[in-house]
């Protein structure tokens, strides 16, 4: 325990980003929040609970792409099937949330969700029992994808399948599992998924207060996160995650399980998205099977490349950027946003090698150089 | 009849009386060198689509020697210590680390944590990473998950780290990324990777590749030193290299031993001079 | 404001644009035109369009963008119930205003949403009614997209044939992926089950995209619509217009509009669709007229409340009537859904459909199943004093509604 | 002689001399026949009746009029009611004067109305064009109106047929004659039981559904000895039936693989070769698919030969995109492979909202040439359609070029030497800009002249792409990357496997339980079917 | 022949390169040494084309080298062979050969490399990869003989080679140098090869030469003040 103690307070020097960053996301968040809760509406600070919706969704992809850079990044497991962890996170929330609905349906039913109603279902299936238990849900959104990217991995990383061949599998898995929630039978709401949520924990998620308690949350949990992985990271165990992702041959003859850092890092990379996935729904409203297909967990991978691969910062930066970017563009050209996300993609590969905080690394080091040019001569 | 040759012997051999049941036997337990042999390699066989890379090799190393192998260009030296050291699957044969420690049935990681370590033929060393970070990656420790996560250098780790630095000749690029090293600098990391692990037994194939004849002779100097405590095994064909170091040398010869001895014998050893040496020994 | 704001919310991207695509520019028509009569209240209309991509939670997001930022007094949109069931709780939350022109499974009336597509016994029942009643038909393949409304109006169809006196085994029920496109064993499997000597149909709801390989593999099957007529509640003009349709004369539709219907109405409409596209051979479909219905039921809606107030609105549109392109009138009922007439017409080689049976009047479109055992006794009634859009007649409660 | 005779009978029997027979040859059979008129006049739902009235009064000789109007084109002029026939389509339309063939090019679109046509006249319709036919000169024609006519037996027909069961020199016809009558004589209830039996034995041969239908129907018979019989008759066929449905099960498994070669190996050679991570291959089919709709936009009348235009022009478009890609994009991300999967996605976005700005967003309508439509009989239970089969065909001729391409010109080495070092292979002279350039273009070329072979599947529309990059990187993973010949066998693998699941599970679930047999696969061999071998691949 | 003049060249942020002035005289055999990490290496890249080069030319023959690419130098007459010998892993040993056959538009392997290495014939089916290090090197050699260069670049050549074979290469090379003139260029670490094959020697010294002359000139001082650690 004290070990722990003080490991983590060995974390404090690690990364000169981690301090300045944290700072900042709470502070925007708080400010934001004050500025949602306490202005009224028509003052030129008031920030609306639209923006307040959408910066807690676009936390959540922060979140969901730090998981991702952690895999990706840091170990060289390139995971094409991340959204399948984030969509098992979301709906152990939404099967909370719905269970929450209780006889508010409108069928009345106290026990049956509204789908299973018309679809003629006569009981609760054994998977959604204990569901209505905020804890046990929340368990639930972290075990369930942790447990799976156990099995995957463990499977995977001890047969040593590395490169593409993960990369596809991941894809794979993510693909059967949209196929298998799309069915109606699996009980998960089908293609329409679980929406028309009332209350978490008791309090409506149409209030404002709600709502911002919510994006509050998430910023604390992102900022949590991001610490703990810096502080991971950068401890011996980051090191040899490099060393995998560099030479993993070589890593094994120095006497290193890689299989088993991998597996773990895998579970821990899942279980952030599993989190991001559970923080996601009952902001946005809505959880279904669309959140499972490879397009979106290829998307992530493109957020983690955009804001700059192995820094975690780059992570969420590249998520954030992204998504504010379709955010505006989709309002302001609805015709032909593609074109500037799809050339936004190829102009950032072809001049931005490592991303926008390589780019923020290249300026200050041009800079540092003219420094030190100036001052040599 | 053939069918059942295989698992009867692993039946034999499970029930052979001069042995602990396998999976009674401690996975770190130390390893026994009472006859003094710390290498038994017996009758090692392994083919790639059916070229004969080792053919029957038998090699015994005693505890704390320093061994030269040298032998042919694909004589089968570096696929044996791929063999030692768990890279690549044999055939058929025994590698034994000790008396206790059946490397076969071990992988790679195993093996590295009983104490055998290796430098490769074509330096490899983690090329994202500082020097320095390479050999804190490489120290002797405990190497699970867990304790790695939570563990700390402590003032004995770095200095240990900073006597291999100064040992390799690297201290003053210990901050540079192992990527940015020249080709003979690498080869020097991988050798600090190496010490830096305080290995039971080294496996150094051609460490003076691309080195000038001074660093030959400092690499030369280490090597020896490092023998007594350590078992060393370097393959090598920089035959002045060898002299200089070698007690005793075995030459392979396609997958299998051509002549052991001395270095004095094996210069005089016709087959060697013909297959290896070449008529007037270069020097 | 000095206009009007009217929300688009289809996608103009993704998987569902090929859809949605041409209800967005069906409703910049309407506007436009509505403009050219001099706008609203004295004011002008100005369309918002978005583009929810084809991603669901993107259309809540879309929507109380709509609603919140643009402050839009009306939104048009949706294809998919799934984008539909995203947008309510928004649409809800916020008292907003949506029409939402597709045919669906049924089995939803909010109060904030004005249903002008098909319910299921606005399509599907009269459908099989034609096909048993005409044709004979005595075996059914059920086929659909395996998402909610195939799911739902299939159960729907397989109670009321039950009912009917139908045999399970004369039942052959089938689902697919979405996007769906090798064919070859299940339209095989349909010719086996489609042999045994009993007429046989299919009654489709498979999707969008599926559809072309699945047409293309029954013309390549041989199987024509004289062997196994297979009448479709998803494949309109605009889907056809992406198909060689010389293969599947005669294979049928059930909608509420057909372009080929022959009115005064009608022919204005496309006229205008044509212009309006700068494109001769545009056609139309029942969506496009659903939505028609809708913007006109608006307009007149807001010119007698006098107000674009969602609430006045609502009020104001229970009970519009308004012309339906196919002849007769569509009325607005308190369950927020239409009252059409159900056509059924057979594909042509060029790509429309005769129309070769229709129901008499008009059929109201029914909110809430009366095959489905959990939706039997509920009703949705918007007007007092039930003000309830799924009202159990049995236990007289009203459930689960935030106003 | 008095064969002749008989006929000329029975001919009289089925269609009395009338004065419409007399004057096809003039100019207008309609004066001489108000039916004919009553046809402009009637409703859909009383046509059957004057369908009737129509096959009495004129049979053979109204056999175009039957055909035309089975096919939909029978119109008429609304002024004086004279039925022409509609020739050609599109904006080609003429009207011919039915009977007549006389062209009248006075007559506009406006002029005429359709005689309708529905599913219920278009069955009448063909029972009686098949009654009309069995006496046709051709015998395969014949064989069909009697096999068209199996589910239509009674006495009347039988009648003829006995007689013409005598005449008939055709085996086949003769055969498919004999079947007809042991159909009718077995469930004929007045004949004796060992007439029944043996009608049953004959029938116990044949694959035709209404035999098997008929044979059904016997099980239930008063009669125990004829139901016994029907039984054991039915089992013997569904024995047969279903050896080939396996057939057919392989075709289909065959075909899906086929699908999945084609939209596959462009891949294999821009990813498994090249190794770039390429996401918009699936958008370089999509050109290709909309590049078939090009041509044939541009040649309407040559529908049949499109495919030949199509090909070419395919791989041109697509190949010449690929090259434009590789010179603006990939080349410059040489050593960076992760980085072209996030490049070439951006590519794939701007050409899907290309083509939907281009073309629409609704799918684009592409023809089957006649050559490839219907399908290859091979027997009532089994046929093969053609377009998969030339499909099939094609996409095994493609890969066969490809790999001989590879094999024997230099590029397939070169590619592989700058793919594993590029610097190298420069210091060894390859002229690797080059290289790439072509290799990126080939690859895109034949993913272009998949979008051929797809266009005649599937909707040809923006998201064509989308649906098949998962299942080809599925494919050159699952066969291992960099093996050509691991893509062809993955591809019919997986097609054959799931066509075999499809049946006991369904679609989804077929698809489902194929990718979690795939990731388990990847478990035993990590690098798939056919995996780069030795120390390298390390 | 080739002459290099006032290249710098930088790694990223770091100079390799200063300044560096070298002429190679035709047909000699030319030993480029110094001790690990002073820029042989990159010298070489830069001669082949490999590494970019910030300023200076290098002309061969004169023509300006560095503008052209590196393919273009090697379709000029400059064969490379590289320290670690960089084969094609995954090509089989006679596919390694081939690729440079268009250079000299010929459709067959020179018999001669066979003579040379016979050992290359006997795997001529194996993966380049799968070879042993020295069978590599060897391989490597052949590669560029391939190519039938005019200037030879041979990149510590001998590295993991058995002593019989290293013998053979010297042999080579000064068997090439005489009968067809070769240029050599040659980077060796080893004294006695160096002394034994080489006609000139130049030392370098953190990216410069800093001493030239003929071989035999090569005297104890120079060994220790450049070579020694
Ligand atoms: N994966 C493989 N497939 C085929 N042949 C192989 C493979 N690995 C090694 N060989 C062959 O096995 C033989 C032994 O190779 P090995 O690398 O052990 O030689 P070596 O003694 O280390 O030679 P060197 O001194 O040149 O490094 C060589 O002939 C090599 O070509
Ligand atoms: N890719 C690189 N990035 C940055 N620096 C590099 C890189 N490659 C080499 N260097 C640096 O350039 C210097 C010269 O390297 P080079 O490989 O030319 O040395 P060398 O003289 O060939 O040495 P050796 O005898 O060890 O092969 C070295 O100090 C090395 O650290
Ligand atoms: N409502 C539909 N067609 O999804
Ligand atoms: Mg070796
Ligand atoms: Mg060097």
């Amino acid at each position: 325990m004290t070990k722990l103690l003080d490991w983590f307070s060995a974390g404090r020097t690690s990364g000169k980003y981690t301090l300045p960053f944290v700072v900042i996301l709470l502070s925007i968040t708080v400010l934001a929040s004050a500025a949602n809760l306490l202005l009224p509406q028509d003052s030129a600070l008031y920030v609306s609970t639209y923006s307040i919706t959408l910066l807690g969704k676009y936390l959540c992809y922060a979140m969901l792409a730090l998981a991702v850079d952690i895999i990706w990044g840091y170990c060289g497991i390139l995971s094409l099937g991340h959204g399948a962890f984030f969509a098992l996170g979301g709906y152990a929330m939404g099967m909370y949330l719905m269970r929450q609905i209780g006889d508010r349906g409108v069928y009345s039913n106290p026990l049956l969700p509204d789908f299973m109603v018309f679809l003629d279902w006569k009981e609760l299936p054994w998977f959604w029992l204990g569901m209505d238990q905020f804890w046990f849900a929340m368990l639930m959104a972290v075990i369930v994808p942790g447990l799976l990217a156990f099995v995957f991995g463990w499977l995977a990383f001890r047969s040593r399948v590395t490169g593409v061949y993960l990369s596809i599998m991941t894809q794979a898995l993510t693909y059967a599992l949209l196929l298998a929630f799309f069915r109606n039978e699996m009980g998960f709401g089908g293609n329409n998924g679980l929406t028309d949520f009332k209350e978490i924990l008791g309090f409506d998620l149409q209030a404002d207060a709600t709502r911002v308690s919510l994006f509050l949350i998430t910023a604390i949990l992102l900022a949590g996160i991001f610490v703990l992985s810096q502080r991971i990271l950068s401890s011996r165990l980051g090191k040899v995650t490099l060393a995998v992702r560099d030479a993993e041959a070589r890593t094994r003859f120095i006497g290193y399980r890689t299989e088993r850092y991998k597996v773990w890092l895998f579970v821990y990379s899942a279980v952030i998205a599993g989190i991001a996935g559970a923080l996601y729904v009952p902001q946005v409203g809505i959880i279904n099977p669309g959140e499972f297909s490879p397009i979106n967990s290829i998307e992530i991978v493109i957020w983690v490349a955009v804001g700059g691969r192995g820094t975690l910062i780059g992570a969420i930066i590249g998520a954030l950027l992204v998504n504010y970017a379709k955010t505006r563009f989709t309002a302001i050209m609805p015709d032909g946003w593609l074109f500037a996300l799809g050339a936004m993609f190829v102009l950032v590969t072809l001049y931005l090698p490592k991303g926008l905080v390589g780019l923020y690394g290249q300026l200050t080091s041009k800079r540092g150089a003219k420094a030190k040019q100036e001052a040599t001569s | 009849m053939s069918a059942f040759d295989q698992p009867l012997q692993g039946l034999r051999d499970t029930f052979r009386r001069d042995q602990v049941w396998p999976f009674l036997t401690p996975e770190q337990a130390k390893v026994d060198v009472a006859n003094q042999m710390i290498l038994y390699v017996e009758d090692l066989n392994l083919s790639f689509d059916g070229f004969k890379a080792l053919n029957n090799l038998n090699l015994y190393v005693r505890d704390g020697e320093l061994r030269c192998l040298i032998g042919a260009n694909g004589a089968g030296k570096t696929t044996l210590m791929d063999v030692i050291t768990g890279k690549t699957q044999c055939d058929s044969g025994t590698v034994y680390f000790g008396q206790n420690h059946n490397l076969l049935t071990k992988d790679e990681a195993d093996i590295a944590q009983l104490g055998i370590g290796r430098k490769f033929q074509k330096p490899t060393v983690f090329e994202a990473q500082t020097v320095f970070d390479n050999l804190e990656l490489s120290l002797k420790t405990d190497k699970r998950v867990l304790p790695t996560l939570l563990s700390r250098l402590s003032s004995s780790d770095i200095e240990r780290i900073n006597d291999v630095l100064a040992i390799i000749g690297l201290y003053g690029q210990r901050f540079m990324k192992a990527g940015a090293l020249s080709h003979g600098q690498k080869q020097w990391l991988e050798i600090g990777m190496l010490l830096v692990s305080d290995p039971r037994l080294l496996l150094i194939d051609e460490p003076v590749a691309g080195m000038t004849a001074q660093e030959t002779e400092r690499t030369a100097e280490l090597l020896t030193s490092l023998a007594g405590d350590r078992t060393v095994i370097v393959v090598e064909h920089d035959m002045e290299f060898v002299r200089s170091i070698a007690r005793t040398v075995t030459v392979l010869h396609q997958g299998s031993v051509l002549a052991e001895g001395t270095m004095d014998q094996i210069q005089s050893n016709k087959d060697v001079i013909e297959v290896y040496l070449g008529e007037e020994a270069d020097a | 404001a000095d206009t009007i704001k009217v929300g688009v919310l289809h996608s103009l991207s993704g998987t569902m644009a090929i859809s949605e695509t041409t209800l967005k520019d069906t409703v910049l028509m309407m506007v436009e035109e509505q403009n050219k009569k001099g706008g609203l209240l004295g004011k002008k209309l100005e369309a918002v369009v978005v583009d929810p991509a084809s991603n669901w939670p993107l259309f809540a997001e879309k929507t109380r963008e709509l609603l919140t930022q643009d402050e839009v007094d009306v939104i048009f949109g949706c294809w998919t119930s799934v984008s539909r069931k995203s947008v309510l709780p928004v649409i809800e939350e916020l008292n907003g205003l949506m029409f939402y022109p597709v045919q669906y499974e049924g089995e939803e009336s909010s109060k904030n949403v004005f249903y002008t597509g098909a319910a299921p016994n606005q399509q599907a029942i009269p459908a099989v009614n034609y096909l048993k009643d005409e044709l004979g038909v005595e075996r059914w393949v059920l086929a659909g997209t395996d998402y909610v409304y195939p799911r739902t109006t299939n159960k729907i169809l397989e109670a009321y044939l039950k009912d009917m006196g139908v045999a399970e085994e004369d039942i052959m029920i089938n689902y697919t992926p979405f996007g769906h496109s090798d064919w070859q064993s299940i339209v095989s499997d349909i010719n086996k089950f489609g042999s045994a000597g009993k007429k046989t149909a299919v009654v489709s709801t498979i999707n969008g995209d599926a559809n072309v390989p699945f047409y293309k593999e029954l013309g390549n099957q041989g199987i024509s619509s004289e062997d196994i007529p297979v009448v479709a509640f998803s494949v309109g003009e605009e889907e056809l217009s992406g198909l060689d349709t010389a293969p599947l004369v005669g294979h049928l539709a059930a909608w509420n509009y057909f372009q080929s219907v022959e009115t005064e109405e009608n022919e204005e409409f496309i006229t205008q669709w044509k212009a309006f596209t700068k494109n001769p051979d545009r056609v139309t479909n029942d969506p496009m007229e659903a939505t028609f219905i809708g913007f006109n039921m608006w307009a007149n809606a807001v010119k007698d409340a006098g107000t674009t107030d969602v609430d006045a609105v609502e009020q104001a549109m229970i009970g519009q009537e308004t012309p339906n392109l196919t002849g007769g009138i569509a009325v607005m009922n308190k369950n927020h859904h239409l009252s059409k007439p159900v056509l059924i017409g057979e594909i042509q080689d060029d790509g429309q459909f005769e129309t070769v049976w229709e129901t008499d009047g008009v059929v109201a479109g029914d909110a809430w199943s009366d095959f489905l055992p959990g939706s039997k006794d509920l009703i949705a009634d918007w007007t007092d004093p039930v003000k309830c859009g799924n009202y159990n007649t049995k236990t007289k409660a009203c459930s689960g509604q935030n106003y | 002689m008095n064969v002749i005779l008989t006929l000329c009978l029975l001919l009289g029997a089925l269609m009395p001399f009338s004065s419409a027979y007399a004057a096809t040859g003039e100019a207008s059979a309609q004066s001489a026949s108000p039916m004919l008129v009553e046809l402009t006049k009637t409703k859909l739902s009383k046509m059957p009746a004057v369908l009737e009235k129509l096959e009495a009064e004129g049979g053979d000789a109204y056999l175009p009029l039957f055909r035309t109007w089975l096919a939909g084109n029978l119109y008429y002029v609304k002024s004086d009611r004279t039925l022409v026939e509609k020739v050609g389509s599109g904006k080609q339309v003429t009207y011919q004067v039915m009977f007549s063939g006389e062209s009248r090019p006075d007559i506009t679109k406006k002029q005429v109305k359709k005689v309708k046509v529905n599913n219920k006249l278009r069955s009448l319709l063909r029972s009686v064009i098949a009654r009309i036919q069995l006496t046709s000169e051709n015998p395969k024609v014949r064989e069909g109106a009697v096999r068209e006519l199996l589910a239509k037996l009674d006495k009347n027909l039988i009648g003829i047929l006995e007689t013409l069961y005598v005449e008939e020199e055709s085996r086949d016809v003769k055969a498919m004659m004999g079947t007809a009558l042991s159909l009718f004589a077995a469930s004929d209830k007045s004949n004796s039981q060992s007439v029944r039996l043996s009608a049953i034995e004959d029938l116990s041969e044949s694959l035709e559904n209404d035999v098997r239908n008929g044979l059904t129907k016997l099980t239930n018979d008063s009669n125990e000895a004829i139901a016994a019989a029907a039984e054991k008759a039915l089992v013997s066929i569904n024995q047969r039936v279903e050896r080939y449905a396996l057939v057919d099960q392989l075709f289909f498994g065959l075909s899906l693989g086929s699908v999945l070669l084609l939209a596959s190996i462009g891949l294999a050679i821009t990813f498994g070769v090249m190794g770039v991570i390429n996401m918009a291959h699936g958008e370089m089919i999509m050109l290709g698919a909309y590049t078939t709709y090009v041509v044939q936009l541009m040649m309407p009348n040559h529908i049949d030969y499109s495919i030949w235009v199509a090909i070419p022009a395919a791989f041109l478009v697509s190949g010449l995109m690929g090259v434009l890609i590789e010179r603006l994009v990939i080349c410059r991300l040489h050593g960076r492979p992760l980085e072209t999967l996030l490049a070439t996605f951006g590519i794939s976005l701007i050409l899907q909202q290309l083509v939907r700005t281009i073309f629409s967003p609704l799918n684009r309508q592409v023809s089957t040439p006649s050559w490839m439509s219907g399908s290859l009989e091979i027997n009532p239970v089994l046929s093969l359609t053609l377009n998969r089969l030339y499909i099939l065909a094609f996409a095994l001729l493609v890969f066969m070029a490809l790999v001989l391409l590879l094999k024997k010109s230099s590029l397939g080495l070169n590619v592989r030497a700058v793919s594993q070092n590029r610097n190298m292979a420069k210091a060894m002279g390859v002229k690797t800009e080059w290289v790439d350039a072509m290799t990126f273009g080939l690859g895109s070329g034949i993913a272009g002249i998949a979008g051929v072979a797809l266009s005649q599947l599937t909707n040809v529309g923006p998201n064509l792409g989308q649906s098949y990059i998962i299942d080809s990187f599925m494919v050159v993973v699952f066969g291992g990357v960099g093996n050509l010949m691991g893509t062809l066998v993955a591809a019919f693998t997986l097609g054959i496997a799931n066509k075999f699941l499809e049946p006991t599970t369904g679609a989804v679930l077929a698809a489902i339980l194929v990718l979690v047999f795939i990731i388990l696969f990847i478990q035993k061999r990590p690098k798939g079917l056919f995996p780069q071998k030795g120390r390298a691949a390390e | 022949m080739i002459s290099i003049n006032k290249v710098n060249q930088l790694y990223g942020g770091t100079q390799i390169l200063w300044d560096l002035d070298l002429d190679i005289v035709p047909k000699s055999i030319t030993c480029i040494m110094g001790r690990n990490g002073v820029g042989k290496t990159t010298l070489l890249k830069a001669i082949m084309g490999l590494l970019p080069i910030q300023n200076g030319e290098i002309t061969m023959d004169n023509e300006a080298l560095h503008k052209q690419s590196a393919e273009r130098r090697a379709y000029a007459g400059i064969g490379y062979v590289p320290q670690g010998r960089d084969i094609f892993p995954m090509l089989t040993v006679e596919e390694n050969l081939r690729i440079g056959l268009p250079v000299r538009k010929s459709k067959d392997i020179p018999e001669k490399i066979f003579e040379l290495f016979p050992v290359l014939k006997e795997m001529l089916h194996r993966r380049g990869g799968d070879l042993s290090g020295g069978q590599q090197q060897q391989l490597a050699i052949g590669r560029a003989l391939v190519l039938e260069p005019k200037v030879l670049i041979l990149d510590e050549p001998n590295e993991g080679i058995q002593p019989n074979i290293v013998k053979q290469i010297g042999d080579v090379i000064l068997k090439l140098n005489v009968e067809e003139g070769l240029t050599v260029i040659l980077v060796e670490q080893k004294l006695g090869f160096a002394r034994r094959v080489g006609k000139e020697f130049r030392l370098m010294e953190k990216g410069r030469i800093v001493a030239a002359d003929k071989m035999e000139n090569l005297n104890d001082e120079l060994i220790k003040q450049y070579l020694a650690v």
